[in-house]
């Protein structure tokens, strides 16, 4: 017990991916094993998760269950482990998806065993992105969450994967590559990693002294960018999000869950933890920029996703417009460090992720569902199937519009703080953003219309193609989905509760 | 001349002997007995050196296990019972000049070393070799390590045995 | 249990209603409509119970029953949410649980609850009936509707939004279920959603509404941001709504370009908030320019377009502007009110002249829904608190009655139409009517009770009075503009409402539908009965004290009770023969002409009001279509999608691939290819020259290898022994 | 009283004569013969310099067991491989089993 | 200090007292008796063999509801001499091209395994040959020797019956030894050491009670060292003419023979002293040594009496099935054991007696049903595959 007490983290963090090589020892051929074997771990790092959870104290300040090993002495970097708050928020909700994505994919059937030992890899890969509290790492795991997802779209994708995997590697690390670069720089200043100490020492740089020959507000400026750049690709916001549809496009079902649920997370959690506290002033600077592209990103997501005519080529574009309002609640309190307002854009910002995390997994794997079933995305060949399949309409129905944001589920209430927040302090670009808001109603009920609604498409009605209702494992999918996205909006306090504390004390 | 002396150098003579027949005899079934003389000897040996415990397992492992496995071996592996074709190599001259030279290294060697005439002394009184042997073998401050390596080598080659010999057919 | 509770308590049972019925009982109809109703049927009984109990308390407005609880941290701070009955909540909820209660009791019987399910019925369509043999010959009855059970599980999703939005003490929550019902009303409008026209009444709706939520929420945003709380009481504190009076909204921009906006420049915060907000009620009380969407919502079922219309959404908008009022008031300039006003009263003559040119009884009363709604806006907007609330209850009840009533008929006509078995005949068509008096006496009587509300005939019906202060209030205020033309709008009331009733119950059955209608089951006339009573008594509660002979008869008491609300309570107006004679003069007039034009009209062709420009209802629906939806569609799908995304984007990304192939090439072929491979090849060729020769060793014989081994080892050994033995040691 | 070396000396001799075994018999039995011979030879070394060095220290004959052990698994895999061969190739002679040449 | 307290002590002094009054050095002298002393077990063994060839011939008849040898002297008691005679008087024959020094060498091996057994079998607290503290594995020492013998036998008659003979025999021999060495321990674990002395004095209470399950398994792992039915296919008649003995005869042949049922009393009298309290009867053996000496030969008879019992009782099993019950249930059963047996044994230490007993033998008695409900399963599980094996071949059959 005590063990797990003192090495909460780093078993959270490495059960997956010693599982995955042990599934190695696994019998081939023997997918239900696999699958459940491949289940079973992936609730693990979940309840040690919980665990963490219930013996986290929000009113802490400072980074909780801390571990730290030797790594790289040479370089002084150190696989320094740690969470508060903010990123406790988001390893609950990779640990949550990733036991529901490996259950949503128990109806692959080819190569079930690298599957999912990919599957597991990247659950490793993103909680170390979110434990990490040193640079280094926090790159090392960065890089590590984007190879399995590689495989992932480039093996189990469909029609167009090759061009969509490569599309989302080479995006996102090229521009990770300035992050590396910068990255190096702070270590070669400082000749350590360790982020505790960096956000003193960097900040405490005086201005106008010279850095490698260069000013460091020069420095500065272009470490912020290369920073931002890297982030602002993975978010993705406009005009960075080409990527984005293509990959989820492509990617099997878990896969797409995951990589809206939980990797454009991590951009957002990079501008939190990295930028906001390494860059103040610069984000106070370039706020503008970055709140005209979330604007951006809000209101062409909206309409992107407006335009489509793949279901799930819609849902990814709504992606984007969501992820729109965390930057622009990240933008406002960069502007605006300190003050209430900024605090409530940053707890919405974070109850968006967070949320969004659960609606967009949702949709993905409800489109996941149909396409299955129908093996077409093609809005316009569906219509009328809310009589043949009741209960996945009312699932469908439910969860668009707690990505709709209707008031009651959790969309509404981080939308509604992010804009509050922003509102004071970008009131022109808040207020252009509401068109996105409106369209976000315009795409949703298009996709419901054009799916559930509708004369009955008699293709479906009977014969082989007979469209089957959602199964139980679907159901059970989804449910725990369906729980929180409701809990969420009824009563969120008790996760704002700790994103509050933790924002308090951050920023 | 003391009896343990005469009794030592009989059995000593006894086990050189009959291992010397282990290396030389043409039948491999007779090399295999005369091991188990051998061994039989190095047991008494043991006796002599009051290591009772290590007596009995020689007997026990070596007799029991060892002796009975070569014998098995020597008649799974030829074509009828009686051997054919010489049993020395065609170095075996190398091979007892190795030997010869191996033994007048060590003995000379032995030579310059001055614990050589050193006797034993008395056993102390109350002291049982096997309680003590016992609490050795498991006693953590002793050699429980290597007695657990051991034991995990012994399931390793039982392991590998059975499947290196196991007849895929 | 105290009143707090209860409150708190009266909202649940509708939407626990909905979840069992979703989750569990979706599969049998009677239980679900006993869950729906009983639930309905517990929040009046809560409702009321709080209503009496809200009567008891003197001074309600000072202290009304509130609670609330944390609910949202924001930074250091938390945001409460509670409920909150004070006189207006009360008055409103009163009216919404009985309207609600009479509504649920309704749907029953109007989806033919026990009659046979029909055989080529599908989910997503109008029930078309069911061929029963009884006693011989087979026969047409009205069926069962497929989606029986999914209909009271919206509604009662419906009836929690309202339940929310009344009770609630903030105006978040207020916004929870706001959003709510919007989200029903798009379900139950859609609910036939295989009926291509039901679709896009219910995505118009949606977006119609949400156009002015969006502001709406915007206008939370400020006020929120600017005053720190949402919670009303709080807001309305004088000092803090002096304060957002007298500031300017956009001072900037006034001071940049004062000449430029003169009308926005001159906006303080709260007149620019209240109008945000305001934005909001034009949606959802389908005010000028939003109202396209009320219309078409008539694709709903009736039960479902009585509780839009009457009940509770649009209500809901008006009740968002009442309870803003203050704010409202606040703007020292008077400018937002004027917006308000004029609004209010465009729309209420606006609509009013197009509902005279309908002739789908149901498109009627939503027309006249929007000009009714136009009547409360205007009021308030010229600060006629009272009438407005007086007329919102007035009109709920009596508005919820005729479209009730008018479903009564539709479904009488439906009897009809199943008997003819002729399915071209529109149920709904006026002109299809005809004497329906004789078949349907209850509808009958009823229906007449609530047109003659609605029109506001004299001293009897409870609509009389409420529009009687309106004008009044407007004439005593001096709005003359406002005056004259909510005078000509009733006017056109009462005009077509007669009209309505003419062509639908009086003369002769102009089709054999008309005749064959037939009465319809108890549950649907007993609720018709119930509202009936109220679109009548209702009004003598408002009875102004300066009335001649009937004045002081009754307390107003509603003026009282209601005005307790503000701050400052509004002062009751001298009484004033002018307005009184104008309602009086409309009112009777117009019935009459209505009676007069349309006694002997018997088809569409010989009606001389039906104007193109009336019947297209002045071509919005084109215009918007042309404005807004049409443009959106080519912004998302060819700009944003195709030249942004796909174009730009895209193509520039492409770009690399070709790049670093190019690159790469270069590379191979002058770097790897000339320099690099020939140092390979060299490298490899020596170490295979020594494996080649060194191989000789490597005989493959243990033994061998063995003595090699030893006989090296040996001589090390004994060349270090001796070294050592004889150099070192000795040295 | 038996001195040390005698038992060194009868120590080394055993192991020599397995040596020879070792090196110079053709059949792998036989090898494996001599390797037993020669595991012997250090077990007595080991008993003996117990015996002749601190009695109340038992690392000699916990060596000794441990020997024991070692040869047992030696026997049983070394035994396992040559039948193996034997299956595969029909032959226990060690000159003939040089597949491992140039 | 009589005769009749250390008879063995006694006479020994006595010995030692003549012999050195002949002026033999002491050194000499104590060889000498000690041979003595062996000579004398020795013959008293041989003699009670004799006797257990017509305790066994009685008994089988007995239990084949015949009379048995009644012909020659009283209940034909004299019937194993003229057995003697006959075997004594038969040609010595040594078949050509048998390894003439092996096998001659190989029955006297088999009877010595078994005699030196006697060394350390303590007929009473003071009439043993040596106490050794390593007792428990001097037996399974002993039994290695037997086994040596055996497949010399078999190998060296040069006949290809008597080597698979001799080969099975060998490979039930060295399998059983695991389960019986690690039963062995348990008495060793009960007492704390494994000279014979030390368990049987420890028994106050019989082990048989504190562990069961342990003397079961001693028994058949005997029996299997024994390589008697059920457990002598190593001379099943009807395939092996007579397996590792076939080409013995004469006397040669009585060694063996003699030797066999040697060694199951002389396993009944181990069974006796490590589970049953050796020579200890209810403090009869403070009383006299020679009726100690009655006591443990008596339980050592009843043992005997089992074995026989059992093998004339069931039947001879299949090599294969047998190796199978040995690897697959007894060792893995008799490991478990062992370890179940030390830790209760750790945890109720120092409890009352009562408690301790009734721990260790509930223990064994649970441990026991487990392993056979385990057993139960598994066999039903392949008869479950056979049967559905049998239906698929029966079904082509039955159609006509």
């Amino acid at each position: 017990m005590n063990f797990i007490d003192t090495h909460l983290l780093s078993l959270t963090l490495f059960l997956p991916s010693i599982a995955a090589i042990f599934m190695l020892l696994l019998p081939n051929g023997n997918d239900k094993l696999t699958r459940w074997f491949a289940f079973g771990v992936s609730l693990i790092p979940f309840l040690l998760s919980l665990v963490m959870w219930s013996r986290f104290d929000p009113g802490q300040p400072g980074f909780q269950f801390e571990e730290s090993y030797v790594w790289y002495e040479a370089i002084g970097s150190s696989l320094h482990l740690g969470v508060d708050g903010l990123s406790l928020t988001m390893v609950l909700l990779t640990t949550l998806l990733t036991p529901l994505a490996i259950l949503a994919s128990f109806s692959i059937t080819d190569r079930v065993k690298p599957y999912m030992m990919l599957f597991l890899l990247l659950e490793t890969g993103m909680l170390g992105v979110f434990m990490a509290l040193d640079l280094l790492i926090f790159f090392v795991f960065w890089e590590v969450g984007l190879v399995p997802m590689y495989f992932l779209i480039n093996q189990w994708g469909s029609a167009n994967r090759n061009y969509a995997s490569l599309k989302f590697l080479i995006y996102t690390m090229g521009g990770s590559l300035g992050l590396l670069l910068a990255i190096q720089m702070l270590g070669v200043l400082f000749g350590t990693y360790d982020l505790l100490t960096l956000y003193q020492r960097w900040n405490s740089l005086v201005p106008g002294s010279l850095l490698l020959g260069l000013p460091v507000q020069t420095v500065k400026t272009i470490a912020f960018w290369a920073f931002a750049i890297a982030f602002t690709i993975k978010v993705p916001v406009w005009p960075f999000h080409t990527w984005l549809p293509d990959a989820h496009t492509e990617a099997p079902t878990a896969g797409s869950m995951i990589l809206a649920g939980v990797l454009l997370k991590l951009g957002a959690y990079g501008f939190l933890r990295l930028i906001l506290p390494l860059y103040p002033f610069e984000a106070r600077v370039f706020a503008g920029a970055l709140a005209l592209l979330a604007t951006a990103a809000i209101v062409f997501g909206a309409f992107g996703a407006y335009a489509q005519t793949d279901f799930k080529r819609l849902v990814a574009y709504s992606s984007v417009n969501h992820m729109g309002f965390v930057v622009l609640g990240i933008a406002a309190a960069g502007l605006a460090a300190g003050t209430a307002d900024a605090n409530i854009a940053l707890n919405g910002a974070i109850l968006q992720m967070f949320n969004h995390g659960l609606s967009a997994a949702g949709m993905f794997f409800l489109v996941g569902v149909i396409y299955e079933r129908t093996h077409t995305r093609n809005l316009n060949e569906f219509g009328g199937l809310f009589p043949l399949v009741p209960v996945y309409g009312g699932i469908l129905i439910f969860t668009s519009m707690a990505s709709l944001g209707l008031p009651g589920l959790n969309g509404f209430i981080s939308e509604f703080l992010v804009v509050r927040g922003a509102f004071p302090i970008l009131t022109v670009y808040t207020a252009i953003s509401m068109l996105g808001l409106l369209f976000t109603g315009a795409y949703i009920l298009k996709g419901i219309t054009k799916v559930l609604h509708g004369p009955l498409n008699e293709h479906w009605a009977h014969g082989e193609h007979k469209l089957t209702e959602i199964s139980t494992r679907e159901i059970l999918v989804m449910a725990p989905l369906m729980a929180l996205i409701l809990w969420n909006g009824i009563w969120p306090a008790w996760i704002l509760n700790v994103i509050n504390k933790a924002v308090v004390m951050l920023f | 001349m003391t009896a343990e002396q005469i009794i030592f150098l009989v059995v000593a003579f006894f086990t050189l002997g009959s291992g010397f027949m282990v290396v030389t005899t043409g039948n491999l079934v007779h090399a295999a007995l005369w091991l188990v003389a051998t061994l039989f000897g190095v047991a008494v040996v043991f006796a002599l050196l009051n290591a009772g415990f290590l007596a009995v397992v020689q007997v026990v492992v070596y007799i029991g296990a060892i002796a009975i496995l070569f014998i098995f071996a020597v008649m799974l592996t030829r074509k009828d019972m009686r051997d054919q074709g010489p049993q020395m190599n065609r170095g075996w001259w190398a091979g007892a000049l190795i030997a010869v030279l191996v033994f007048a290294g060590l003995f000379f060697m032995l030579q310059g070393w001055n614990g050589l005439s050193r006797t034993a002394a008395a056993i102390p009184a109350g002291f049982d070799a096997v309680a003590e042997l016992g609490n050795a073998l498991v006693s953590p401050d002793a050699f429980v390590l290597p007695f657990e390596v051991a034991s995990v080598l012994l399931v390793a080659a039982l392991v590998g045995a059975v499947y290196v010999a196991f007849n895929r057919k | 249990m105290t009143t707090e509770t209860l409150i708190w308590l009266i909202p649940l049972p509708p939407v626990l209603a909905f979840f069992l019925i979703v989750l569990f009982t979706n599969k049998n109809k009677a239980l679900s409509h006993t869950l729906a109703v009983g639930a309905a049927f517990l929040s009046w009984l809560g409702s009321m119970i709080v209503f009496v109990r809200a009567l008891g308390v003197e001074h309600l407005g000072e202290h009304p029953f509130e609670s609330s609880l944390n609910w949202l941290p924001t930074g250091d701070t938390w945001f409460r949410i509670g409920v909150l009955v004070d006189p207006l909540s009360a008055a409103v909820l009163f009216f919404v649980a009985w309207t609600v209660l009479m509504i649920f009791i309704y749907s029953v019987g109007y989806h033919n609850y026990g009659q046979p399910e029909g055989d080529q019925d599908v989910k997503g369509l109008p029930p078309r009936g069911a061929i029963v043999n009884a006693h011989g010959h087979k026969h047409a009855v009205p069926s069962v509707e497929p989606m029986y059970s999914r209909f009271f599980a919206f509604i009662g999703l419906f009836a929690f939004g309202m339940y929310v939005l009344v009770l609630s003490d903030n105006l978040l929550t207020l916004f929870v279920g706001w959003e709510i019902m919007g989200l029903c009303s798009y379900l139950l409008i859609g609910f036939w959603y295989a009926k291509k026209s039901a679709r896009d009444a219910a995505v118009k709706a949606f977006m119609t509404t949400r156009v002015g939520d969006v502001f709406m929420l915007l206008g939370i945003a400020w006020l929120y941001s600017y005053t720190g709380t949402l919670n009303f009481r709080e807001i309305f504190q004088p000092e803090l709504l002096e304060r957002m009076g007298n500031a300017m909204a956009f001072p900037e921009l006034a001071m940049r370009w004062p000449a430029l906006f003169p009308f926005i420049s001159s906006f303080s915060i709260a007149g620019a908030i209240a109008l945000l907000l305001f934005v909001g009620t034009v949606g959802k009380s389908a005010q000028f320019p939003l109202h396209v969407w009320l219309p078409d919502a008539m694709e709903g079922p009736t039960p479902v377009s009585a509780m839009i219309h009457a009940a509770t959404m649009v209500s809901a908008g008006v009740y968002a502007v009442v309870r803003m009022f203050p704010l409202l008031e606040a703007d020292v300039t008077g400018t937002s009110m004027a917006v308000v006003a004029f609004i209010g009263a465009f729309t209420a003559i606006f609509a009013a002249t197009i509902a005279v040119a309908q002739n789908d009884i149901k498109r009627v009363l939503a027309y006249s829904t929007i000009s009714q709604l136009g009547f409360m806006i205007a009021a308030l907007g010229i600060g006629a608190y009272v009438a407005a609330v007086f007329h919102l209850i007035t009109h709920a009840f009596f508005k919820a009655l005729l479209f009730l009533g008018s479903g009564s008929v539709i479904h009488g006509m439906e009897h009809g139409v199943l008997h003819t078995g002729n399915h071209h005949v529109d149920a709904q068509d006026m002109f299809n009517m005809g004497g329906l008096r004789r078949k349907m006496p209850i509808t009958f009587w009823t229906f007449l009770i609530g047109g003659f509300a609605l029109s506001g005939f004299p001293l009897i019906t409870a609509g009389f009075w409420s529009k009687d202060e309106i004008l009044a209030e407007a004439f005593g205020h001096g709005h003359w503009w406002v005056f004259i033309t909510l005078a000509v709008a009733a006017f056109l009331t009462a005009f077509y409402t007669m009209r309505q009733i003419t062509l639908t119950f009086l003369g002769e059955p102009r089709t054999k539908e008309a005749e064959h209608a037939q009465e319809t089951p108890w549950t649907m006339t007993v609720p018709l009965v119930i509202l009936a009573f109220f679109a009548v008594a209702y009004g003598w509660i408002g009875v102004p004290t300066g009335f001649p002979v009937l004045g002081g008869l009754l307390p107003n008491w509603l003026h009282e009770f209601v005005g307790g609300t503000l701050a400052e309570h509004p002062e009751a107006l001298a009484f004033n023969w002018i307005p009184l004679g104008t309602s009086l003069f409309v009112a009777l007039g117009g019935l009459y002409f209505g009676w007069l034009t349309y006694r002997n009209v018997n088809s569409p062709a010989e009606d001389r009001l039906q104007i193109p420009l009336l019947k297209n209802k002045y071509y919005f629906d084109e215009i918007y279509d042309r404005l807004f939806v049409k443009p959106a569609y080519w912004f998302a799908e060819t700009f944003v999608y195709k030249w942004m995304d796909q174009g730009l984007i895209d193509s520039i990304l492409h770009l690399f691939g070709p790049l670093t192939d190019k690159i790469g090439s270069f590379i191979r072929k002058y770097i790897d290819l000339l320099i690099l491979n020939d140092a390979g090849d060299g490298s490899y060729k020596a170490t295979w020259w020594f494996g080649r020769n060194l191989r000789g060793v490597q005989t493959g014989r243990i033994q061998q290898y063995l003595m090699f081994a030893l006989a090296i080892f040996m001589l090390v050994g004994a060349a270090l022994y001796f070294y050592f033995r004889y150099f070192r040691l000795v040295a | 009283m038996v001195p040390l070396s005698w038992y060194l000396i009868l120590a080394a001799a055993l192991f020599s004569i397995g040596l020879f075994g070792v090196l110079s018999r053709r059949n792998a039995v036989a090898i494996l013969l001599g390797i037993e011979l020669m595991l012997n030879a250090v077990n007595i070394n080991l008993a003996a310099f117990w015996r002749y060095g601190n009695v109340l220290h038992m690392a000699g004959q916990v060596f000794a067991i441990i020997v024991f052990a070692v040869a047992a698994a030696e026997v049983a895999v070394g035994l396992a491989l040559v039948i193996s061969v034997y299956r595969k190739r029909n032959t226990v002679i060690a000159d003939d089993i040089d597949l491992m040449k140039w | 200090m009589s005769f009749w307290k250390d008879p063995l002590k006694v006479a020994a002094d006595w010995l030692m007292g003549i012999l050195t009054g002949w002026g033999m050095p002491e050194v000499a002298a104590q060889v000498l008796i000690g041979f003595l002393g062996v000579l004398i077990l020795i013959s008293i063994l041989m003699v009670l063999d004799i006797f257990l060839v017509w305790v066994e011939r009685k008994v089988v008849s007995r239990f084949q509801d015949r009379i048995g040898p009644n012909r020659v002297g009283p209940f034909g008691l004299i019937q194993p001499f003229a057995d003697i005679i006959k075997l004594l008087i038969k040609e010595d024959i040594t078949p050509s091209g048998a390894d003439k020094v092996v096998y001659n060498i190989a029955p006297m091996l088999s009877m010595m395994s078994v005699l030196i057994l006697w060394a350390i079998v303590p007929l009473a607290p003071t009439i043993l040959g040596v106490d050794l503290n390593i007792g428990a594995l001097y037996i399974i020492a002993a039994g290695a020797i037997g086994t040596l013998s055996i497949i010399m036998a078999g190998w060296s008659s040069n006949n290809k019956f008597a080597l698979i003979g001799a080969f099975r025999q060998v490979a039930v021999m060295v399998s059983f030894e695991i389960p019986m060495l690690t039963m062995l321990l348990i008495p060793t674990i009960l007492a704390g050491s494994m000279g014979m002395n030390a368990i049987i004095e420890k028994q106050d209470i019989w082990f048989f009670w504190l562990s069961p399950l342990a003397a079961l398994i001693f028994l058949i792992t005997a029996i299997a060292e024994l390589g008697r039915a059920p457990f002598d296919m190593a001379e099943g008649e009807s395939e092996l003419v007579a397996g590792y003995n076939t080409e013995y005869s004469g006397m040669k042949f009585g060694m063996f023979y003699a030797g066999e049922l040697l060694h199951a009393f002389t396993y009944g009298g181990f069974l006796a002293i490590l589970f049953f309290g050796g020579y200890r009867f209810f403090g009869l053996e403070q009383v006299s040594p020679f009726l100690a000496i009655a006591v443990i030969i008596f339980k050592a008879f009843v043992g005997y009496w089992v074995i026989m019992w059992i093998k004339y009782t069931l039947l001879r099993i299949r090599i294969d099935h047998m190796l199978a019950f040995n690897w697959k249930f007894l060792t893995p059963l008799a490991f478990t054991l062992l370890m179940v047996t030390a830790l209760v044994n750790a945890l109720l230490a120092g409890t009352s007696a009562w408690l301790y007993v009734a721990g260790m033998f509930l223990s064994n008695v649970v441990l026991a049903w487990a392993a056979l409900e385990i057993a139960r399963s598994y066999s039903r599980k392949e008869r479950g595959k056979t049967e559905g094996v049998k239906k698929v071949v029966t079904t082509p059959r039955s159609t006509p």
